[in-house]
C-alpha cells in the first residue's frame, strides 16, 4: 500500500468534514468566514517551510529563495487573515458586548 | 299526534318568538303537528307564510294556539292570558319563577310548567340553555347600542388630523352576556376591562384578551352563579371599582345573581366622575339594575353620560334571538319526546329543576 | 514514546482539529471569534510543529520571511476599512495562490531530491489551480477596488479560448508528468496564469463575492495538491476543508442571490441583474440588497427596533405574520416598537386597523411625534411596504412635492431595513433617498414571504 | 393680534364645532386671540370653561364671534347669518360651494371664504383635509348605526343553539369613508364585499382584507374621484348589483362625485329582494342618495328593510369629530400663519383652489 | 496501477464514503431510503473487496456463516412487528459486542503471528467495549420485551460497585496488554460483561431509547478498536462515524426529552418521569408523549388535518400562531379545517371569535355536524387545548355525566395529536379516553409554545 | 512514522463526520437512524473474514471457529438490520407514494 492512498483517504474524510461544517452557516458570517478560510491557506507556509529546510548548509538555491518567496506571501496572509477576521466579528458583539 | 302550539307574545317590546320555521320543520320532522298564532312571528322577521310553507297550521287566535298539548312561549302567560291556560297541557316558557306573581294560578290551571331558565348550567344542558343563548345576545347588543350612541370611536386611529384614543370599555359581570360583550367590544378596537366576583371568571376575561380588574372580594356561589355579597362588601366594592369607572368610556353592567336583586355596582358618583358622552348600558336593570339611576326599557342623561336600561336586550336583536331560543326549546322538547309523546322521566337532572308546577301542585321553591 | 515522526504527524493532525474547530465555530455568531482563535492556535501548532522537526532551517531566511509577513500582514489589516474586506480577501487569496506556485516551482527547481512520478502529478494540480488562483485574484481584487471597472468583459467565443487553454496546460502538465521537464512545468504556470486571468474578465462586479468565495476554496485545493507532493496531513486535511468549504460557500451565496454557480462562471449574467433591479423605472444609482435571513440577523442582534408599517403590509396582509415574528423577537429580548405616521396605508388609521387586527398591544404603536426622537437610538429600523412616509426628500428637499410633510425619521436609525417588491414608488410617485443610503439593506419581497421566511428561519 | 372668532352652528343636528379646547390652545401658543360664542361646543362635549381654560375668550352673541380677523365655522353661514360678515375678515369652513345658494352674498360681504372641501387630495394637503377626517367618521358611523339597528349578529358564532352566519355587508364606494366602514363591518366579524368604479380601489378594498365586487365599469375621473356615469353605464351598473345587493344583509352606501349629484346604485327593487330586516345606510343622501327611497335625517322601512339617510353621520360622532375637524382646520390656518398673520401666498396649490371669495369677487367656478 | 493493497484500501475508502452518504441520507425523510440503499452498497463493497483480498479464505466457513446470517437475518427482520423494533434493535447491537469480542478472542488466541504490543491496546479496547455492548444490549433487549422488569433496579453504592469493576476491567486490560497473557485478557472480557449488566439495571424502562442508541455507539467504537488492531480503514472509519453518530444522536434524544445524558446513565430517573406526567391527579394508565417536532413531521406529511380548538387555545391566546402554522401547512399543500364545537370555550361562539380575530377565513371553519364524518378519512386531528368536546366517554360510555351530547369524533382519525399542558381534565372534570389511544400523541405544554416551536422548525 | 497515527488521522476525521452527519437529523427519524447505524457496525464482519482468511491451510484452529460464529453475528446483524431499516422508513414515504 503505498502512501498516497492513505493520504487520499484523509482528503476525502477532509472534504466532508469541510462540507458539513460549513452547511447552516448564517449569511451574515459569510464574510468573516471566507476571510478565516483564507488565512486557513495561508497553511501552505508549512510547505514552504519545509522545502527551505530541506537544502543542504552552504549557498542556498533558488528553489530557497522561491520557497522564502512563498514564505512571505503566507506569512502576509496568515497574519492580515486573521487579523482582519478579528476585527469583522468585533462587528457581531453580541449586545450587552459592546 | 301531540299537538304544539305557539301563541304570539303580548308583552310590549317583546318581538321574540319561541319558534321559526326552522324549529318548525323539524318539529314536523318528529311527526308533531304545530300551530302557530298569526302574526307571532312578525317582529322576529317569520311571516305567517314562512311557517305554513314548512307544514304549521296558522290559528287566528290565542285560545287555539293555547289550546294544544303542547305550549311553546318566550314569557309565561301574562294575567290575561291565563284564562286560556288547559289542565293537562304542557308549558315552555322563561317564568322568572323569583318574581312572578302568578305562579300559584299557574298551577291551579293544572298546567305543567317548564321555566326555561332553571336547567341546571351543566356541560350536556347547554343544548336548551336559553339563558347561555339569550345572554349572548344582550351581551353583543349592549356593545352595539353603546358603540352607536358614544359619540367617539371605539378603536385607537393615527390620522392625519391627530390621533383619536381607543375607547376604554369596563365590563361588569363577567358571565356569558359579559363574556360576549367583551369579545365583541374588544373586536371593534376597544380597550377592555372586566370585573367578577367570581375566581374562574380570570381566566376566562384574559382568554379574550381583556384585562381583569383584580378586587379582593370573592363571592362564588352554587353551580357556577354568583352569591349575593353583604352590604359591607358592596361597599368595598363600590369604592373599589369607583375609580376604573371614571377612566372608562363605555360600562357594559351584566352582573346578577339568579332570583336575587342585582348587584349596585355603578354609583350616581362614580356615573357623575365619568366624562362627556360616556355610554352605560345596564342589562340588569330587570332586577333592579347594576347601574343607579338606570331605568327599564328607557335611556336617561345623567351629567352628560348615557345610561341605558334594557332588561329585553334579546328582543331588539329578535331575528337571531328568536332562532336560538327556539332552537335551544326544540332541543329540550327533542330530548324528552318518545315516539311521539313527552315522557318527562328522561333527563331527571334537567327536568327536575325546570318544572314549576305540575298537576295542580307548584314545586318551584320546594327544596 | 511514539517516534519523532509519528509526534508530529500527531501535532499537525491536532493543528488540523483546531482547524476544523475554527471553521465549525464561524457558523454562529456566538462561537464565531473563539472559532478565529482556534484558527490561530492552529497555525501556530502547525507552524511550530514544522519548525520543531525541520532538519536544516535556514533561520536567518525563515525569520526574515516570517518578520516580514507578519509586519505587512498585520499593518494592512489594522489599516484597511471595513468597506474594503472583499478587496483584500481577494487580494490575500492572490498571495495564497502565489505561494503554491512558488513552493511547486521550488520543489521541481530544488537540485536534490528530484521529485517521484507520483509528486509531479500533485505538484502540477497544486502549481496549476496555484496560478489560476493567483491571477483570477488579482483581477478580482482590481475590480473590487474599482483599479479595473467592474463591468464585466464578454467576447465572442471566450469560453471556446477557456477552453483550449485549459487543455494546452494540462497538456503541458502531462508532459511535466512524463519527462520531468522544468520548461514544460514553467509553460504550463504561465499558461494557467492566463487563464485565471481570461476566466474572471468576464464576469460582472455583482458577482465579485461569489468568484471570491470560489476562489478561496482553490486556493485550498492548491494547499491540499503542496500537501500531497509533501505528504503533509495538515496541509491535506487544512487544504480539502477550506477547498470544500469555500465550493459549498459559493453555492450557497449562488442560492441567496437565485443564481446558479454556472451561470455565475459563465459570466455576463451580473449586467443582467443590474438592469433587473432598476427594471421597475426607478433611478439607475446602486441599492444594497439582502436577503430575509439577513435581515434576521442584524433584527436579532439589536438592542431596540422599530417597526414602520406601510400600505404594502396592508396590501400583502402580512400583519399577523408580523406580529408573530416581533413576539418572538420580543422573546429575545429584542425591544420592539411600531411606528405609525398619520398617512400612512389609504385610509385614516390603515395601519391602526391592520396591528389591531393582529392583537398588536396599543401599548406597542407609537405615533409619529411620540417616536420620531427615538430613531437616532434605535439599531435597526424595518420598513414593510412603506415609502412615502419615510422619504426624507419631504425634510430635506424644497423642490420634492411632499416637502414640508412630516416623516418618520427611519434615516436616522443606525441601519435600515426595507422591505419591498420592487424599486416602484409608493402614492406620491416619488424616488426615495432612503433606499440608497449606505446604511439601508433593501429586502425584496412581498412583505408577507419575508416575514414568513424570518419567522421560519428564528432559532 | 389677530383675533380667531368661533361661533355657534345653527344648522338643526350639527353638534361639531370647529374649534375644541385641544385646538384653541395651539391657537394661544401661536399668540393668537380665540372667541368662542357661549354653547358653541356644547352638543361635542366642550363646555365653554374648558374653552376658558386654555385661554378663549367666551362671547355671548354671534355677532361678537364673526366681528373677529379669521372665523371658524363648520358650515358656512345660513341666511341668517350672513348679516355678522365683516368685511376683511377671514373664513373658514364647509362652504358646499357646488349647491350653496348664498355665495354671492358671501363674496358681496367683502370676506375670504376657504371651503374646506376645495384643496387638492394631495399628501402634503392631508392634515388639513376635513373632508377625509369627516368622511372616515361617517364610514365608521354608518356601521355602528347599522350593526344597533340589524335584528342579527355581525359575526358567525357557532353555539350550542345552533349556528348564527355572519352578516354579509356591502360597501358602495371606496373612498374614505367606504374604506373605513369595511374595516369597521370586518373587525365586527361580517363578511364584507366592495364596489367601486375606480380601478385603485380594488388593491385598497383587498389591502382590508375584504372582496372587491368586479364590475366592468370604469368611472375614472381627476385628483383621485370618480366621474358621473351616463345614464345606460349605471342602468347596467344596477342591474349588475342588483343580486349583489339581494344577497346581503347590510348595504353602507357611500358613493359620491364633488359637486354632482350622487349615483342612484340602489333600486327600489334592490332594496326589496333584500330579506327582513336589512339595513341600508346612505351617507350620500345629502347629494341625492345611492339609495332609491332614501330620507335625509330619516330612517324609513321598506319592505322589511330600514333605510337610514345620513347626510351628516359625522354630527352623531361629534365629540371625535370635531376633534379631528378642528385640528384639520389648525393645520390649515398654522400652515398660513407668518408672525401671527395670515400669509395667503403661502401654500398656493392649496389655497388657490380653496378660495371661493376674496375682495368682493366670486372666485369659485371660474376655471 | 496501483498496488494490490492500494486497490483494496481504496476501495474500503469508497465503502466507506457510501456509509457516510447513507447515514446523510437517514437525516431528512426524503432522502432516507436512498440512504439506506447507499448503506447496503457500502457493505457489499466491504465485504466483496475482503473476500478478494482475502488469501487463504476457508470457503466453505465462510459461505455456511454468511447464508446463515443472511437467513436468520432477513428471517427476524420480515416477522418483527413494528412495536418491537426497539428490541430488534438492542438485540442487534448485541451481536455486534459479541463479534467484536469474538474477533477479539480469535485474534488472541490465534496461533500465527501473535500480536504486537500496539495491537493488544487495540484489542483490549475493542474486546472491553464489545462485552460491555453485548450484556448490556442484552439487558436492554430484555428490558424492552418485558423479559425483564422495566423497573429501574437501583441498590445503594452501586455507582461505586461500577467504579472498582471498571477499574479490575482496566487493570486486567493493561496487564494482558505488558504481558500478552491470553487469561487475562478472557478475565477482562468476563468481567466487562458483568460491568455491562450492572450499568445498564439501574436504568428505567422510559430511558431505554436513549440507552440503546448509546448501545449503538458503543458498538461503532469497539468496530473502530477492531479496525486499529486489523489496520483496516473501512472498520475505523465506519466504527467512528456509526461511535460518534451514536452518541450525538443519544444526546440528541436526552435532549428532547429535556434530560442529561448523565442523569439517564446514573439511572434511577426514568421512575420520577412517570410520576411527572401523572402528578396532575388524572389515571395511572400509560400514554404516548412526543415533542413539537414529532407532531410536525407528521402534520407536514399528511393529506388531510383537522385543527379542534378548545378552551385551552383561548386560554394561552394561540390563535394567531395557529393561523400562521394552518398557514404554513396549507402552503405545503396539506388540506387543513377547523373543526367548532359549540360548546367549546366558555361562551357561545368563543372558537369563532378567537379563529376570526386571527382572520381565519369562514370558510375552513366547519361546526360539528358538517365535519363529524370527515373526521374517518382524516390523517391527522390536532386537538389544541380541548378536552370535554372531544371526549369518547359522551358516546359510549353511558354512566360518564355527558353521555349523549355529541361530540366531535377526533377519535376516528387515523392519528390524534393532543396539545395540552398536562393530564389535566377539562370543565366538566372528566378524564378523557382519547389520550390514552394507542394512535394518540400527547404533546405537553403551553398552546402557544407548542404551536411557535413548530412554526420554527417548519423547513 | 507508525501505520497506527494514520488510523488514528482517519479515526478523529471520521468522528467529525459522524458527529456532523447526523445534525438536523428529524426526531421522527431517530428510530431508523440508530437501525441503520446497527446495520453499519455489522461492518466489522470485515475483521471476521480477514481473521478466519489469515489462518494457515489444514485444520482450523479454535480461532478460526471464533471468527466464523462472529461473521455469523455480524452477518444476522447486516442483513436483518437493513432489512429492518427498509420496513420502517416504507412508513414514512411522502403522501402520493402510498
Ligand atoms: N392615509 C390615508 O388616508 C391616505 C389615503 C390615500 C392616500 N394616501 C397616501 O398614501 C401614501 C401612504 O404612504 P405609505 O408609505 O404607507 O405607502 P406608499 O408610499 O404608497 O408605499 C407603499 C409601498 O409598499 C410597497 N408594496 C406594495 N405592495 C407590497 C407587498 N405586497 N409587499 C411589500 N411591499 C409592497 C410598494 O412598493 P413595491 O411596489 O416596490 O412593493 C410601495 O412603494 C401617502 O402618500 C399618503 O398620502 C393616504
Ligand atoms: N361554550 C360555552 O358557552 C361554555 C360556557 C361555560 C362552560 N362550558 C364548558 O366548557 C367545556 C368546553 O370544552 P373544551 O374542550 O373547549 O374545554 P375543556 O374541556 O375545559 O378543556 C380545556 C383544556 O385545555 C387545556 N388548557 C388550558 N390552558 C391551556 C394552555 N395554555 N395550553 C394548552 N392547553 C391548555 C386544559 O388542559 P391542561 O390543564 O392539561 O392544559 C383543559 O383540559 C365544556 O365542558 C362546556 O360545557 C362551555
Ligand atoms: N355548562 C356550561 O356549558 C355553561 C354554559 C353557560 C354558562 N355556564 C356557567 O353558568 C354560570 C352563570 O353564567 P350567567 O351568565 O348565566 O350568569 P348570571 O347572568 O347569573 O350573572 C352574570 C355574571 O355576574 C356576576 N356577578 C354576580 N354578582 C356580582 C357582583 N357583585 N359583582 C360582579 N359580578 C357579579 C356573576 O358571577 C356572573 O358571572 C357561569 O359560571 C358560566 O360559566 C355554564
Ligand atoms: N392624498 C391623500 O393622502 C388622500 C387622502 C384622502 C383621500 N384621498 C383620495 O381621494 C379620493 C376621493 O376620496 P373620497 O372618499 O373623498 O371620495 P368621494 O367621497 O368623492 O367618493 C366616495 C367614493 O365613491 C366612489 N364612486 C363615485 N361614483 C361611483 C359609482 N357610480 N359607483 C361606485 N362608486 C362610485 C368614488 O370612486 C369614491 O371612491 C380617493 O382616491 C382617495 O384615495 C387621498
Amino acid at each position: 500500500m503505498e502512501p498516497w492512498v492513505v493520504n487520499v483517504a484523509i482528503f476525502v474524510l477532509a472534504v466532508f468534514v469541510g462540507d458539513h461544517v460549513i452547511r447552516g452557516v448564517t449569511p451574515a458570517l459569510h464574510t468573516p468566514l471566507m476571510s478565516l478560510t483564507n488565512a486557513l491557506s495561508g497553511i501552505i507556509i508549512v510547505g514552504a517551510l519545509l522545502e527551505i529546510a530541506s537544502v543542504e548548509g552552504g549557498d542556498l538555491p533558488l528553489s530557497a529563495w522561491l520557497a522564502a518567496l512563498a514564505a512571505l506571501a503566507a506569512a502576509i496572509n496568515i497574519f492580515g487573515g486573521f487579523l482582519v477576521t478579528q476585527r469583522m466579528l468585533a462587528m457581531y458583539k453580541k449586545r450587552g458586548e459592546r | 299526534m301531540m299537538r304544539i302550539g305557539v301563541p304570539r307574545e303580548i308583552v310590549a317590546g317583546e318581538a321574540r318568538v319561541a319558534a321559526t320555521p326552522d324549529t318548525v320543520k323539524r318539529f314536523v320532522g318528529l311527526d308533531l303537528a304545530v300551530c302557530v298564532e298569526s302574526g307571532a312571528g312578525l317582529a322576529a322577521g317569520c311571516a305567517d307564510a314562512d311557517y305554513a310553507k314548512v307544514g304549521a297550521t296558522i290559528v287566528g287566535s290565542p285560545a287555539e294556539a293555547y289550546a294544544c298539548d303542547l305550549v311553546l312561549k318566550i314569557r309565561a302567560p301574562e294575567a290575561q292570558e291565563i284564562g286560556y291556560l288547559r289542565a293537562g297541557s304542557v308549558l315552555f316558557a322563561l317564568a322568572d319563577p323569583w318574581r312572578n306573581p302568578l305562579l300559584e294560578q299557574y298551577a291551579a290551571s293544572g298546567i305543567r310548567l317548564m321555566a326555561l331558565e332553571l336547567p341546571p348550567r351543566i356541560t350536556r344542558a347547554q343544548t336548551m340553555d336559553v339563558l347561555s343563548s339569550q345572554a349572548n345576545v344582550a351581551g353583543y347588543g349592549a356593545v352595539m347600542l353603546a358603540a352607536a350612541r358614544y359619540p367617539r370611536y371605539f378603536p385607537l386611529l393615527m390620522t392625519a388630523a391627530g390621533t383619536v384614543k381607543a375607547a376604554r370599555v369596563l365590563v361588569l359581570g363577567a358571565g356569558v352576556a359579559g363574556l360576549q360583550a367583551i369579545s365583541a367590544a374588544r373586536r371593534m378596537g376597544a380597550m377592555v376591562e372586566a370585573f367578577d366576583v367570581r375566581a374562574a371568571a380570570r381566566e376566562q376575561v384574559e382568554s379574550l384578551g381583556a384585562r381583569f380588574v383584580a378586587v379582593d372580594i370573592s363571592a362564588e356561589g352554587q353551580g357556577g352563579y354568583a352569591k349575593v355579597l353583604d352590604e359591607s362588601d358592596m361597599e368595598r366594592l363600590r369604592a373599589a371599582l369607583l375609580p376604573k369607572i371614571a377612566a372608562s368610556d363605555v360600562v357594559i353592567a351584566t352582573a346578577q345573581v339568579p332570583g336575587k336583586p342585582a348587584p349596585k355596582l355603578v354609583s350616581a358618583e362614580a356615573v357623575a366622575a365619568m366624562r362627556f358622552g360616556s355610554v352605560l348600558v345596564d342589562l340588569a336593570v330587570g332586577t333592579g339594575g347594576n347601574v343607579e339611576g338606570a331605568k327599564q326599557g328607557e335611556t336617561v342623561t345623567a351629567n352628560g353620560a348615557v345610561i341605558i336600561g334594557e332588561s329585553n336586550m334579546p328582543a331588539r336583536y329578535a331575528a337571531d334571538a328568536s332562532e336560538l331560543f327556539a332552537r335551544n326549546i326544540f332541543n329540550f322538547v327533542a330530548a324528552l319526546t318518545v315516539n311521539g309523546r313527552l315522557d318527562f322521566g328522561r333527563e331527571p337532572e334537567i327536568v327536575g329543576p325546570a318544572t314549576v308546577c305540575r298537576d295542580g301542585e307548584l314545586l318551584f321553591g320546594r327544596t | 514514546m511514539p517516534a519523532a515522526g509519528s509526534m508530529a504527524f500527531l501535532a499537525y493532525l491536532g493543528g488540523a482539529v483546531l482547524f476544523i474547530l475554527a471553521l465549525k465555530g464561524l457558523t454562529t455568531p456566538a462561537t464565531s471569534r473563539r472559532g478565529n482563535w482556534l484558527g490561530m492556535i492552529g497555525m501556530g501548532v502547525a507552524v511550530g510543529t514544522t519548525l520543531l522537526v525541520a532538519q536544516r532551517p535556514a533561520w536567518a531566511l525563515l525569520a526574515v520571511a516570517l518578520a516580514a509577513g507578519a509586519v505587512i500582514g498585520t499593518g494592512v489589516a489594522r489599516r484597511v476599512q471595513m468597506t474594503q474586506m472583499p478587496e483584500l480577501v481577494a487580494a490575500m487569496h492572490a498571495l495564497v495562490g502565489l505561494a503554491a506556485v512558488l513552493i511547486a516551482a521550488a520543489i521541481v527547481l530544488r537540485p536534490h531530491d528530484a521529485p517521484t512520478t507520483a509528486q509531479r502529478i500533485e505538484l502540477f494540480l497544486g502549481a496549476a489551480i496555484g496560478a489560476v488562483t493567483f491571477s483570477a485574484s488579482v483581477i478580482a481584487w482590481a475590480k473590487l477596488s474599482a483599479k479595473l471597472s467592474g463591468k464585466p468583459l464578454a467576447f465572442a467565443g471566450q469560453h471556446w479560448l477557456n477552453l483550449l487553454l485549459a487543455l494546452t496546460v494540462l497538456g503541458c502538465g502531462v508532459t511535466y508528468w512524463l519527462t520531468d521537464s522544468a520548461p514544460f512545468f514553467m509553460a504550463m504556470v504561465a499558461l494557467a496564469t492566463l487563464l485565471g486571468i481570461l476566466l474572471i474578465m468576464p464576469i460582472g462586479g455583482a458577482d465579485m463575492p461569489v468568484v471570491v468565495s470560489l476562489l478561496n476554496s482553490y486556493s485550498g485545493w492548491a494547499a491540499a495538491g503542496i500537501g500531497f507532493s509533501l505528504d503533509n496531513p495538515i496541509l491535506i486535511i487544512a487544504g480539502a476543508c477550506v477547498g470544500a468549504s469555500g465550493a459549498i460557500l459559493s453555492m450557497i451565496m449562488c442560492r441567496a442571490m437565485n443564481r446558479s454557480l454556472v451561470s455565475v462562471l459563465l459570466g455576463g449574467f451580473g449586467a443582467a441583474q443590474g438592469e433587473a433591479a432598476t427594471a421597475a423605472g426607478a433611478s439607475q444609482r446602486p441599492v444594497k440588497s439582502g436577503s430575509p435571513e439577513d435581515a434576521l440577523f442584524l433584527l436579532k442582534n439589536a438592542e431596540r427596533v422599530i417597526v414602520v408599517p406601510g400600505y404594502g403590509l396592508a396590501v400583502s396582509r402580512a400583519q399577523h405574520a408580523l406580529q408573530e415574528f416581533a413576539e418572538l423577537l420580543r422573546a429575545g429580548g429584542v425591544d420592539v416598537k411600531y411606528a405609525i405616521h398619520p398617512v400612512a396605508g389609504r385610509m385614516p388609521g390603515h395601519m391602526n386597523v391592520l396591528l389591531a387586527e393582529a392583537e398588536v398591544p396599543y401599548d406597542q404603536v407609537f405615533e409619529q411625534e411620540e417616536i420620531n426622537n427615538d430613531f437616532a437610538q434605535t439599531d435597526v429600523v424595518i420598513v414593510l411596504g412603506a415609502n412615502d412616509v419615510v422619504n426624507p426628500a419631504a425634510r430635506n428637499n424644497p423642490e420634492s412635492p411632499i416637502y414640508g410633510m412630516p416623516i418618520l425619521e427611519a434615516h436616522r436609525a443606525r441601519t435600515v431595513i426595507v422591505v419591498k417588491r420592487s424599486m416602484a414608488a409608493g402614492y406620491a410617485g416619488l424616488d426615495n433617498d432612503l433606499f440608497y443610503l449606505d446604511k439601508t439593506m433593501m429586502v425584496f419581497g412581498d412583505a408577507k414571504k419575508v416575514i414568513e421566511e424570518m419567522v421560519k428561519n428564528f432559532h
